[in-house]
């Protein structure tokens, strides 16, 4: 099941939710609404022409306009891999979390909420994975967060 | 000086110094106090040499075992790097916490360390080079050489630290459960010489087939059986889970430093020639042996046990604590008894030279 | 007799243990010997390496990312080379894909020796370890020819290799190629039959392949748990096409199997130089790329097969010299969040644990980043 | 043990025992310096350089240093790897049970000033000398076990040129 026929597969039965991004590049790169993000998380995991059941990647990132969740899955047994996001303001952003799906999500999701300060909604055990225990300076991977010793590199 | 001192009998030393002393009018309890303790005193230098020698020893081993050198730029191939530890060692600032047990937690490496050289009252070193030929001699070696479990559970609980705990209570598990297979096959070896003296074991075992070691087939049995006992008693990899350095920090000695963490060094290595020096006068007919003085006999006959002791250490993994159980209680054990039977049976049939 | 009152305690495998590799801090609540729970804590060596690339051009964040997983520090270049040459569409000249081949599969061998000498030292045989790397100096020696550097090695640049290998390398790596090949069977005489390396290892740390996959599991882990999947060959990238060679596969997913597929692992890595070695190619090492590289907008998602598994970089660009965003993922990340899963319940000793946790491999900074 | 820092006081005071006290010092020096047990501490790349340096081609041993897994036997620490500011405290953890005549190599660059890469980064401690007393700078990243042993030999040097009277304090 090459590439296109993956991108045409997907655009079909999931018309309404995924809508493919045109970053004119060989890996589809689909967009997804934050509410179904679950659904649809499911229907790739469970769908058998899909089976995607493997969490590659999952990472924020702020691209000074807006900000981005990224998921990359892929799936052993159909050798089919799939990147797809999620859009979110910078006011109170809110995910659900996906480890009902994918379990592999859970650290990934409580770095998130950590360094990007993403809430994510039910996740199994929130707590601080990577800052030291009393950090308390904000979201360091922010894009208008400096580190106090910051040095910006001089433009080229 | 030292080889002078050992051409001598020890009986000789203690009686010329008994003679010089019985005129000079002091009580005899007293004269005799004082020559045991000059006994003492050439034994605790002897055996302090040896023990230096061993470290050195074992850290060369390794080395080539491991395709490296070793100790190398302290003299000649490191040769006093020993000293150099101990040196070091005395200046150790005594790292006392303050949630400890005060009491035991002093006493602990003072009990390892006269454990570990009691034993060596009646070890016939070489032909008359024994300090007091008891006729119970083996029976009282393995009575003191259990006292080192209770310096270890001391040493566990005394430091007030969970890794010391724990390593403490799997010493106390491993050396008990081990003691059993150790003692049934030295009495293999007592069925046949029929007295627990040390010199009567040594005298038994004259001429070169009739070591122990050759009486087949409980012979080397017993010899197997009581080797691995003896790596358990010593706390020798793969049976050295008290102070497993990967799982437990540094087991029972997590919190000794100093002179205290050098005791428990010394004294695992007396345990280690302990062990083998009892395997030598069992099994390989002590000093015995045609054209060399005895005491060179004895001694290299226990540095190649002990070469053997060192040689498990850096090739074998190491067990786990229930693993170690079970294969004292389920293998071990069985495999001594059976053996002793068969041992009494031919005797009592007398199929035995 | 009234029941005895036994209580659970704690004991902290803390950020300084001899056999957790690197500064990872495991809380085990304990029952006696056996863990019932053991909770990972980790960010002890958290360098914000992803904030630091976003400060830096794209040629810098090169030896930035070597750090990032420091045993094999060849495939962290070559992700991050491979990301940025897919985002510009750069055209890598032959001579150079074959040369990032040998250079990842040496990499791969000496990250799997270590593992073997680690794995040994933690089950008490010291040995081992010495000859692991006693073999790991000749791959060093190796490395050092090329690029000047033991460790971090900064040799795969984009688009290509920094410079060619000098003349005596092919006939010193075909030797050294020969000699761990024929060393692999001295591993297997101290480790493999040795019965109480079996009784350690064999049926220990079972990982069920189906939850594995769950978690996220990847490399010689996944693989030890029967499930075929190995990126050279589902997701192929570079030129792993052109060398025949088998996914190591084992089936009983327990610490004995984690240990074998790693063994296997070397011989297909062994394989795989030889070929690559006898197919090199001339022509030169590297494809045209100006010191101000500034790739198109756009974003990727590229993963390459490491010795811990996944390594992938998610790389973000709006057109400067600087990328927005570098997201990396490791393999030991998704091992050590799978670990608590194995050892929960099963009562295991802390011997046990040490045992799983060695053949997990995990080291700290791609958990830390 | 604490008696040892008492000696150079009552020595000086007898006649000539200016030289017992000097003849004294360098026995006491040759035993630190010629058998240093370092820690079993590594955190990142510099700890593989320093396994290397242990194993068999360039060997610890051959100096008699020999590595110990508990900080109350160790006598040197090489902190080799970044130390973050999460692990910062550990550190201090570490130094300060250890028994007292002790030492500190800062290996790589990430302990000397926070290295060459992280230099704005907001979780790594710009050096670690204002977390521990440093003795031994060794550069590189990661240095090479070479310049590792030559740290360790300039280390055995400054041990032996210790003053007693000026043990004291440390």
């Amino acid at each position: 099941m090459t590439q296109q026929e993956l991108t045409a597969y997907i655009q079909s039965s999931f018309e309404g939710k995924l809508t493919l991004l045109d970053t004119g590049r060989a890996e589809p790169m689909f967009e997804v609404r934050p509410d179904d993000l679950l659904e649809v998380a499911r229907r790739l995991r469970d769908d058998l022409q899909l089976k995607f059941d493997y969490l590659c990647n999952m990472g924020a990132s702020d691209t000074r306009e807006r900000l981005e969740v990224v998921y990359s899955i892929a799936s052993t047994t159909r050798r089919l891999r799939m990147d797809f996001k999620l859009v979110l303001g910078y006011e109170n952003p809110a995910v659900e979390s996906v480890t009902p799906v994918w379990p592999a999500a859970n650290w990934y999701e409580r770095e998130m909420n950590e360094l990007f300060g993403i809430e994510v909604k039910d996740h199994p055990d929130m707590r601080p994975l990577l800052l030291p225990e009393d950090w308390d300076q904000g979201y360091p991977m922010l894009k208008n967060w400096d580190a106090p010793d910051f040095v910006r590199m001089p433009e080229l | 000086m030292l080889l002078a001192l050992m051409s001598l009998e020890l009986v000789h030393i203690f009686r010329w110094a008994y003679g010089l002393l019985a005129d000079t009018g002091l009580p005899a309890l007293w004269v005799l106090l004082i020559s045991y303790a000059l006994l003492g005193a050439i034994m605790f230098g002897v055996l302090a040499v040896l023990a230096l020698f061993l470290v050195w020893w074992e850290r060369k081993i390794a080395g080539h075992i491991q395709q490296r050198f070793g100790p190398m730029r302290n003299g000649w191939h490191g040769w006093y790097q020993t000293i150099a530890d101990a040196i070091k060692l005395l200046q150790k600032e005594d790292v006392t916490i303050d949630a400890r047990d005060r009491f035991i937690f002093f006493w602990a490496p003072v009990v390892c360390f006269v454990a570990a050289f009691l034993a060596y009252i009646c070890i016939p070193f070489g032909n008359g080079l024994i300090v007091a030929d008891l006729n119970i001699g083996i029976l009282y070696i393995m009575a003191v050489t259990t006292f080192t479990i209770i310096a270890l559970l001391m040493a566990g609980w005394g430091s007030n630290n969970k890794y010391a705990l724990l390593g403490g209570m799997r010493s106390a598990a491993q050396v008990v459960s081990y003691e059993v297979p150790m003692v049934a096959s030295i009495l293999t070896v007592i069925i046949y010489v029929g007295s627990l003296s040390m010199v009567d074991i040594v005298a038994s075992q004259q001429s070169f087939f009739t070591w122990f070691i050759f009486r087949v087939p409980f012979g080397p049995i017993a010899f197997l059986t009581y080797i691995t006992a003896a790596t358990a008693e010593a706390n020798r990899v793969p049976f050295d889970i008290p102070e497993a350095e990967q799982e437990l920090v540094a087991g029972f000695n997590v919190e000794y430093s100093g002179m205290k963490f050098a005791m428990f060094f010394l004294a695992e290595f007396l345990n280690m020639f302990t062990v083998s020096a009892i395997a030598v006068t069992l099994f390989f007919g002590g000093w015995n042996g045609p054209w060399l003085p005895s005491w060179l006999w004895f001694l290299g006959k226990t540095l190649l046990v002990v070469l053997l002791l060192m040689l498990f250490r850096w090739t074998y993994p190491r067990l786990r604590v229930d693993q170690l159980m079970e294969f004292a209680w389920k293998f071990l054990v069985p495999v001594t008894f059976g053996n002793l039977i068969l041992a009494a049976l031919m005797k009592y049939l007398g199929w035995y030279w | 007799m009234p029941e005895l009152r036994t209580e659970e305690f704690q004991i902290n495998m803390g950020p300084h243990h001899p056999s957790t590799h690197g500064v990872c801090r495991l809380l085990l609540t304990m029952d006696g010997e056996k863990v019932v729970e053991a909770v990972p804590y980790v960010g002890y060596l958290h360098r914000a390496i992803e904030k630091i690339c976003e400060n830096r051009t794209y040629h810098m964040c090169i030896p930035i990312l070597d750090r990032f997983e420091y045993v094999t520090s060849m495939s962290c270049n070559y992700v991050f080379s491979l990301a940025a040459e897919k985002l510009a569409r750069i055209e890598v000249p032959e001579r150079a894909e074959y040369l990032r081949v040998i250079m990842l599969e040496l990499n791969r061998i000496a990250s799997h020796l270590i593992f073997v000498g680690t794995t040994a030292m933690d089950l008490g045989a010291l040995t081992p370890f010495l000859y692991g790397l006693r073999e790991r100096e000749l791959i060093m020696d190796l490395f050092e020819m090329t690029c000047g550097q033991r460790l971090t090695y900064n040799y795969i640049r984009i688009g290509g290799v920094s410079r060619d290998i000098p003349p005596q390398f092919v006939p010193k790596c075909r030797e050294a190629v020969r000699i761990i090949g024929g060393k692999l069977a001295d591993y297997e005489g101290i480790l493999n039959e040795n019965p109480i390396w079996l009784a350690r290892m064999k049926g220990i740390g079972y990982a069920d392949p189906q939850q594995a996959i769950a978690w996220g599991v990847s490399g010689p882990v996944l693989r030890a748990s029967g499930v075929k999947y190995d990126l050279r060959r589902d997701d192929p990238y570079s030129i792993y096409d052109k060398f025949n060679f088998d996914v190591a596969v084992r089936w009983n997913g327990d610490n004995y199997d984690r240990f074998l597929v790693r063994i296997d692992e070397i011989r297909q890595s062994l394989k795989i130089i030889s070929q690559a070695l006898d197919g090199l190619p001339e022509g030169e090492t590297r494809a045209k790329v100006k010191a101000r590289f500034k790739p198109p907008a756009g974003e990727v998602y590229v993963r390459i097969e490491n010795s811990r598994g996944e390594m992938g970089v998610y790389l973000v660009s709006d057109g400067s010299e600087k990328p927005v965003r570098v997201k990396t993922r490791g393999g030991s990340y998704n091992q050590l969040q799978f670990l608590p899963e194995i050892v929960r319940g099963r009562g295991y000793l802390i011997a046990d644990l040490v045992a799983i946790f060695a053949t997990f491999d995990v080291i700290m900074p791609e958990v830390d980043r | 043990m604490g008696l040892i820092k008492k000696v150079p006081v009552y020595t000086e005071s007898i006649p000539g025992g200016a030289l017992v006290a000097t003849s004294l010092e360098a026995v006491l020096n040759f035993g630190r310096a010629k058998s240093l047990w370092y820690l079993l501490f590594g955190t990142a790349c510099c700890a593989i350089e320093l396994m290397c340096t242990g194993a068999s081609r360039y060997d610890f041993d051959r100096l008699g240093m020999m590595f110990r897994a508990s900080p109350r036997q160790a006598d040197l620490i090489i902190a080799a790897g970044t130390i973050t500011k999460k692990m910062g405290p550990r550190l201090r953890k570490l130094y300060d049970q250890m028994a007292e005549p002790r030492y500190v190599i800062a290996m790589g660059g990430c302990t000397i000033k926070g290295g060459p890469f992280y230099y704005d980064s907001y979780s790594v401690e710009k050096g670690i000398d204002h977390i521990v007393p440093v003795d031994i700078y060794v550069p590189g990243c990661p240095p090479r076990p070479e310049s590792l042993l030559e740290g360790c030999l300039h280390l055995q040097e400054k041990v032996r040129r210790q003053k007693l009277s000026e043990w004291q304090e440390k």
